[in-house]
């Protein structure tokens, strides 16, 4: 009998640019378990995978039918639906993974049954922040976000807090849309402050805005994207602006043949997929997030129930994702699997880490 | 020119509104068509100029042949194209367009060169027109309204017009006038005219030949001096003759025709 | 006629649409129980007239009582509780509604249960409703409306639907009921019908009515008094006779033609 | 269907104002109303929760159905309005000692206030106009629950703990189901016979012709804005449905598509009838489970072509609208009606 | 000071006229057919993806890829109407709102299936150096746009009030019926008045994917361009590129002023809350015709 696993994706929705790359890394994940590692423990796993568009009612009405199919646990995708989900796997106890990287959906006390890989956007923004204070002159900084759960979740108020604690001053905030075509007003205000660097939390096309008009205007800022700003698009859609921009990411990226897991994966699809050449880091994401999960199933002890794979979750310290990620690490207190990342900047159009893993503490 | 034979018409698949209705307009004729409210005048006009399919209605039965061409179930557009203009009954005049641009809707299917002809043809029958030429033609009043319908028609220069109900909410006098413009339209721009009217008096002064439908069919037929002599439409399209009535005297509020079938 | 006590009157008022006249300094007085007739060509301003005492437009100058009370400016929708109702020159009918809704539409500010009851339906609200119905099986009654009451309005053939307009406005229980061209459409039989519904209407049902027609034949007949404007202005008010032999009526409205 | 004078006037005519002409249709009706509630004993979570999502969704139509097709007035805020009886009732519920059934008509009065100010603009906008101010009432109100975190929780949202009744804790499909259902049938009737009394005459009378409305004596101002309370009243009804369904709300949940997917819903279903908004709610509820099982099913025989499935499911949502309004242009109760008469001539029917 | 403002008027007349084109194919359909296009945003995905892929996928030189693109659209926008549209003449404008978001879907869809969800780019096609406009930096996109708008604006003013296809364009959407019976296609001139507003969103589109590439989430610039429709009054064409401009404006003025004071945000909804207030004064926006009501 297989283990059946529900996964939400976004394959058509608004996110489904990252999303889809990130499905494709999940499903690899599933089928080299199957495949060559023997399922878990001997029995196959069954993923239910649902493309719900990024829509919540959706989402929902996909996890009602994972409940009804006997699912041992979910992996979600978005802040909308991780968070619309959170009372019902809290009460079904059904342990659930996302790429949600909400600071507030990692809190056991909130949320006993959510579980991240990766480094929390709080966690991000402090990385960030602690790079600006060893790395610049100045200690100022602004925040550019959306107006949404996702845009507001690093910097109000975990970073604005961390910013006060190690004494980098905000001096500006700014909010520019997900879909702006430009940013002009937005960036002449900044610029009256004049930040040693800004903090950006938004998705590629925003990002790109900013970072031309920036260029546009001649403003000396430097930028330091979180996860989602940064990848080979950005390159593609800011060309030359794109140049010196900074981003915190928690997952090893394609090129880097010297990660262990990088080269894992290359041969991985090599094999299942030869002709993909290139894959976006939302791969990896989705890659090393099911890794996670399906290590922990491996190792719960007793029936997969969900009180039981929270637990082999919970005992989990320093497991090693093959150098994807920094060591994933949770606990009764703390369901963040992931508080330490590199920096990398985008140099001449490539992507070059630029630290060493920063903790996040 | 216009042979109309036996069709029948039904409006949503449903709705049987003519059974088997015959008409004929000869070549520079004018030919009336009179009935009660309801009895299937507007439905007939429109089956020949093809506006029925814009309400769901079809020609389901029997042929409508112009200048020996079918047209029965043809486009609107193609229909105009031939030679047959409709005027519809309310006026329906563009409300948002002015008075001249109006016009210029009419002549969309003549040749661009003479439209600024035409247009100053139309002017010369009603000079009002002229007067209002860059006004909404929303806002003008009825009587107004019907002279720029009319006027759209002579736009297109048509070889046969329908008119539907052409004196509705007009003056007297311009009832005369509209009458008039009928004539003049046979005589100088040697159109034939097919007309749908209440105001029977009139009507079959200015016709030739008349036919009386009621209830989808057509009841009785002849040239107009014919008609006016019948006691039937005496009474009932004419009013007792041509004097006043006392419409206190009218006790009764509904008498039944004699030809009702 | 000289006793008669006044209902409406109209004094001295102007409307205009941008640079048009529409209506220019015209007054008039309709006694209780008068068949009180406008005509004039096309576009002279009987329309606009019928607008302003409605208050569908607000005269620029002048006012209009009723029963002396100013009502120059009360909104449109309170003038029909006053007793003031019309029916529209071209129709102006609920089309997606049943006759039958309507009439009994009209007598909305009749009935007398509020919102928040009528969510329960039974009791005040269904007593209401059943009280107003009968009233309206009269006016159908009286229109010869019976065959068609649940029929929706679209479905109607023009002359059907001017006698919906006309009920329609009865069921408010008019004192003064505006007819715009209530005979424009009709053939001979027709039109018989409905002026001999006018009639009853002024006579039995005690209405006062102000009409606008161009048939002559009527106009001359069923009016006791008859308006004559022409470019917004007064030309003649009188009796019929008077009215049908002015000069200026003749030549204005009516033609060579003698009408009386 | 011709009234008959038949002496008896007073019975007849509250006859012939019935909802259900006949006995037939009423016991029919009776019939159905006893099995839906004996159906959660025998449904799982999924049809359950299809149901409930139903229910919150007819209330929702029910409201958008008496604005837009009875009042004539199309309001592309209605998924805005909707959010703010989900927050009135969280800022209720949380704020207050008050059972969350009386918290639910409570948030649909503050709706119902808020709908009446933003109907406002009716006052001297019409037609296409009126919508697109509708529209910005979705963008401002959607601005709102995103900044008023004081009220609203911001982006993060708004919680409550599962709400419960006499001591049973509605916190399953199954408990819930019955709440739903019974809000479901208390606001159907309520607005049923509203519309079929004044002032659904009056309705339908802005509706059809709102100048004649004026001259037959309606305040056609005052009766637009009453038009915009109910239809909040029933979306913050179906707000609030939802929060204590969810127990969490986040503004995503009340965006634009919401507003356009309720609309859809009271066209597909019948503008102007109450039964097309229950059609209507069904219909779009279940539509995108169909559509996710056809094509599910369909990537488990294909799987290579799995992406190409996800986005023509999404142009199969728009097809099936776009043939509904091709070959079904006035909607599922129109349909309704003509089987109905269909089955009422039956066998003498060709 | 003067010259941050300065800036911003420049910066939103820039951006404005990009809102200004997509408007003009919305102001378009509505003014021949009385629709409003709920799928204005998925045209110009449409658009947008083809010009894609002749430059991108058949390596046509831009400037030819672009014209081609204009041809393949005016047929696509032809095609739509005669397949979805046609049918719908003479049913209630609320259900032909409802099949446009139908079809919003479709298109979107479509999209996907051919082109995917990455977000895509356009080769470098206008010079990636701005120009200097008193003293503020303007890409060539942006210049473009605003030249285009002015052609535009030219081209259509001419076209309704002087040829007779213009007028019968205006006349069908007035009284389809009426115009029926003139002799007018009204076919015809449905599936034009869909194909042109398809080429103008199209340019729209594809200056806008020239600024920061393109992926299906573009589209939702159909639905921000209703303040802008609503402003200029539906049916105006010059109401559409005027308000286009002043909407660009205010947002960026909104952006410098009102932002600081508000802690940001009032770019996106300021839009909405002008459009709210200028209609109770003016109801029909600034340049709309004003419903004929004559009783
Ligand atoms: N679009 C339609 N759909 C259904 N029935 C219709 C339609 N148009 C007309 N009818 C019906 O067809 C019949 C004939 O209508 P028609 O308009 O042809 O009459 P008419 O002789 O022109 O009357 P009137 O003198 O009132 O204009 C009427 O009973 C009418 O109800
Ligand atoms: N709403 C309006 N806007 C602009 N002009 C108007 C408006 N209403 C009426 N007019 C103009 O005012 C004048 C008088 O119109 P009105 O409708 O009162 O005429 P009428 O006497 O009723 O004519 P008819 O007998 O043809 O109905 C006309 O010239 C008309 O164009
Ligand atoms: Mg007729
Ligand atoms: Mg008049
Ligand atoms: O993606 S939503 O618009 O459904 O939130």
């Amino acid at each position: 009998e297989p283990v059946k696993i529900g996964a939400l994706f976004d394959l058509t929705g608004g996110t489904a640019d990252v999303g889809k790359p990130y499905a494709q890394g999940v499903r690899d994940c599933v089928r080299w378990f199957n495949e060559e590692k023997d399922g878990i423990n001997g029995r196959q796993i069954e993923l239910l995978g649902v493309d719900y568009s990024y829509k919540i009612p959706q989402a929902i009405a996909a996890y009602k039918n994972f409940m009804r199919q006997g699912v041992v646990a979910v992996h979600g995708w978005g802040t909308g639906d991780t968070e619309a989900l959170t009372k019902f796997v809290s009460r079904d106890k059904i342990p659930y993974f996302s790429a949600s990287y909400s600071e507030h959906l990692t809190d056991p006390a909130k949320a006993p049954y959510n579980f991240l890989v990766g480094a929390t956007y709080s966690d991000q923004a402090r990385i960030a922040l602690k790079y600006i204070k060893e790395n610049s002159e100045e200690d100022t900084a602004a925040f550019i976000y959306n107006d949404t759960g996702f845009g507001r979740s690093p910097f109000f108020p975990d970073a604005e807090n961390y910013a006060k604690k190690i004494g980098v001053d905000v001096v500006d905030t700014e909010i520019v849309g997900l879909k702006a075509l430009d940013a002009t007003s937005q960036l002449l205000n900044m610029q009256k402050k004049s930040p040693a660097y800004a903090l950006i939390q938004e998705t590629y096309m925003a990002t790109s805005t900013i970072l031309k008009d920036a260029q546009k205007l001649g403003i000396d800022t430097k930028f330091i994207g979180l996860n989602w700003t940064f990848g080979k698009t950005l390159i593609e859609l800011a060309g030359e602006a794109a140049n010196g921009f900074y981003g915190t990411n928690s997952f090893a990226m394609w090129n880097q043949t010297d990660v262990e897991g990088i080269k894992f994966l290359h041969e991985l699809n090599a094999k299942y997929h030869p002709n993909v050449k290139y894959r976006a880091v939302n791969y990896i994401q989705g890659f090393s997030s099911m890794y996670v999960l399906l290590s922990a199933l491996e190792m719960t002890e007793g029936e997969l129930t969900g009180e039981n794979i929270k637990a082999a979750l919970e005992s989990m310290k320093n497991f090693s994702t093959m150098g994807l990620t920094a060591p994933v690490s949770f606990s009764k207190d703390s369901h963040k699997g992931v508080t330490a990342l590199k920096l990398y900047q985008i140099q001449n159009g490539e992507i070059k880490p630029v630290s060493d893993y920063i903790s996040a503490d | 020119m216009l042979n109309v034979n036996n069709i029948e018409v039904v409006y949503n698949d449903v709705i049987l509104v003519l059974k088997g209705l015959s008409l004929n307009v000869r070549e520079g004729s004018v030919v009336c068509l009179l009935g009660s409210n309801g009895a299937g005048k507007t439905t007939t006009l429109k089956a020949v100029s093809g506006l029925l399919d814009s309400e769901d209605g079809r020609v389901t039965d029997g042929e409508i042949v112009f200048m020996g061409d079918r047209i029965d179930n043809k486009d609107a557009a193609e229909i105009v194209k031939n030679g047959i203009f409709q005027i519809m009954e309310g006026r329906r005049v563009f409300k948002d367009l002015n008075v001249e641009e109006n016009l210029i809707a009419g002549a969309y299917t003549s040749p661009s060169a003479k439209v600024k002809d035409y247009i100053d043809k139309v002017y010369t029958y009603f000079p009002r027109l002229k007067e209002r030429r860059t006004q909404l033609a929303g806002y003008m009043s009825g009587g107004e309204q019907q002279m720029l319908a009319i006027g759209r028609a002579l736009m297109a220069e048509p070889k046969l017009i329908l008119m539907d109900e052409p004196s509705l909410g007009l003056s007297p006098l311009l009832v005369k006038e509209i009458f008039n413009i009928i004539k003049t339209l046979r005589e100088k721009e040697n159109a034939s005219i097919l007309l749908v009217e209440q105001n029977a008096n009139m009507a079959l002064a200015v016709s030739d030949y008349g036919y009386i439908m009621e209830n989808g069919k057509i009841v009785l037929e002849g040239t107009s001096e014919e008609l006016v002599k019948n006691e039937d439409v005496k009474e009932f399209y004419l009013g007792s003759g041509t004097g006043r009535k006392r419409f206190r005297d009218v006790k009764h509020y509904r008498r039944r025709k004699r030809w009702l079938s | 006629m000289i006793n008669k006590e006044s209902l409406l009157t109209v004094k001295n008022i102007y409307l205009s649409f941008g640079g048009i006249m529409a209506v220019a300094g015209v007054s008039f007085n309709v006694n209780k129980g008068d068949v009180f007739s406008i005509i004039g060509p096309n576009g002279a301003g009987k329309t606009s007239i019928l607008n302003t005492i409605t208050g569908i437009y607000f005269p620029e100058r002048g006012s209009i009582f009723l029963k002396g009370a100013d009502i120059t400016k009360m909104p449109v929708y309170k003038r029909p509780a006053k007793g003031v109702v019309r029916t529209f020159q071209n129709l102006e009918l609920f089309k997606g509604m049943t006759v039958l809704d309507n009439l009994m539409l009209s007598r909305h500010s009749l009935m007398n249960y509020g919102i928040f009851s009528s969510i329960f339906y039974f009791g005040k609200p269904l007593r209401e409703e059943v009280r107003h119905r009968e009233k309206v099986e009269e006016i159908i009654d009286f229109l010869d409306l019976s065959g068609i009451r649940k029929k929706h309005v679209f479905e109607l053939s023009y002359g059907l639907q001017k006698r919906v307009e006309l009920a329609r406005a009865l069921a408010l229980e008019p004192e003064l009921l505006l007819l715009d061209e209530p005979m424009a459409g009709m053939n001979t039989e027709e039109t018989e019908d409905m002026a001999r519904y006018i009639i009853d209407i002024n006579e039995e049902r005690d209405t006062t009515i102000v009409l606008i027609e161009h048939d002559m034949n009527v106009v001359m007949d069923i009016s006791s008094r008859i308006l004559a404007i022409d470019f917004g202005e007064k030309i003649c008010e009188g009796l019929p006779s008077d009215v049908a032999n002015d000069e200026r009526v003749l030549s204005a409205y009516l033609g060579e033609e003698k009408w009386i | 269907m011709n009234y008959t004078n038949c002496g008896n006037f007073k019975t007849s005519y509250v006859k012939d104002a019935a909802i259900f002409q006949t006995k037939f249709s009423l016991i029919m009706i009776y019939s159905f109303i006893v099995l839906t509630f004996i159906f959660p004993f025998f449904a799982n979570t999924y049809y359950l929760y299809l149901c409930n999502t139903i229910f919150i969704a007819i209330i929702g139509a029910a409201g958008l159905n008496i604005l837009t097709g009875f009042t004539g007035l199309i309001s592309l805020g209605h998924g805005a309005f909707i959010g703010v009886g989900a927050y009135a009732a969280a800022y209720i519920f949380n704020n207050t000692d008050l059972n969350f059934l009386i918290v639910i008509p409570l948030s649909g009065l503050v709706t119902a206030a808020v709908g009446m100010f933003f109907g406002i603009p009716s006052l001297r906008l019409k037609g296409l106009y009126l919508s697109i101010a509708t529209l910005a009432a979705q963008f401002i109100l959607q601005f709102f629950f995103v900044r008023a975190e004081f009220i609203t929780g911001g982006v993060s949202g708004a919680f409550v703990n599962f709400p419960s009744v006499f001591g049973v804790s509605i916190n399953s499909d199954f408990s819930f189901y019955f709440v739903g259902l019974i809000f479901t049938i208390i606001m159907l009737l309520a607005a049923k016979n509203l519309l079929r009394t004044k002032t659904g005459r009056i309705f339908l009378s802005i509706r059809d012709n709102y100048i004649a409305a004026e001259a037959m004596g309606v305040n056609v101002f005052k009766y637009k804005i009453i038009s915009f309370g109910i239809s909040s009243f029933y979306a913050g009804v179906a707000g609030a449905l939802w929060l204590f369904y969810l127990t969490i709300i986040t503004p995503e949940h009340f965006t634009i598509g919401v507003s356009i997917q309720y609309l859809s819903m009271v066209i597909i279903g019948g503008l102007g009838s109450l039964l097309g908004s229950i059609f209507g709610a069904v219909f779009i509820t279940l539509l995108p489970e169909f559509l996710r099982f056809a094509a599910d099913n369909l990537s488990q025989i294909y799987p290579a072509v799995t992406s190409a499935f996800a986005a023509i499911r999404e142009g199969a949502f728009g097809i099936v609208i776009i043939l509904f309004l091709l070959l079904e242009p006035e909607g599922l109760a129109k349909r309704w009606n003509l089987i109905k008469a269909y089955w009422k001539l039956w066998p003498y029917s060709h | 000071m003067m010259d941050f403002f300065l800036q911003l008027v420049i910066t939103g007349i820039v951006i404005g006229s990009i809102y200004s084109l997509l408007a003009l194919g919305f102001t378009l359909i509505y003014k021949a057919t009385g629709v409003v296009n709920f799928a204005q945003g998925e045209l110009l995905l449409v658009g947008a993806y083809i010009c894609l892929q002749f430059t991108v996928g058949y390596k046509v030189p831009f400037i030819f890829s672009f014209l081609l693109t204009l041809v393949f659209m005016f047929f696509f926008g032809f095609l739509i109407e005669k397949i979805f549209l046609r049918k719908m003449i003479g049913e209630p404008i609320i259900s032909i709102i409802m099949l446009t978001i139908g079809l919003s879907s479709v298109l979107k869809s479509v999209v996907q299936l051919f082109w995917g969800t990455s977000t895509r780019t356009f080769p470098q096609i206008f010079p990636e150096e701005p120009i200097a406009v008193m003293d503020l930096q303007i890409s060539y996109v942006y210049l473009a746009s605003i030249v285009a708008v002015a052609v535009f604006l030219l081209l259509f003013t001419v076209f309704f009030k002087k040829t007779r296809v213009g007028v019968a364009m205006r006349a069908v959407a007035s009284d389809q019926q009426a115009a029926l019976s003139m002799g007018i296609n009204v076919k015809r001139i449905f599936a034009l008045s869909w194909a042109i507003a398809a080429i103008v969103s199209t340019v729209g589109g594809v200056f806008l994917g020239n600024i920061n590439g393109i992926n299906t989430s573009l589209s939702h610039f159909g639905l921000m361009v209703f303040p802008v429709v609503i402003l200029g009054g539906l049916d105006s064409i010059g109401g559409a590129i005027i308000a286009g401009l002043i909407i660009g404006v205010l947002e960026n003025l909104a952006g410098g002023y009102i932002d600081p004071l508000i802690g940001g945000g009032a770019k996106e909804v300021f839009p909405f809350v002008v459009m709210i207030l200028v209609m109770m004064i003016r109801p029909y926006g600034l340049f709309g015709t004003a419903d004929v009501e004559k009783v």
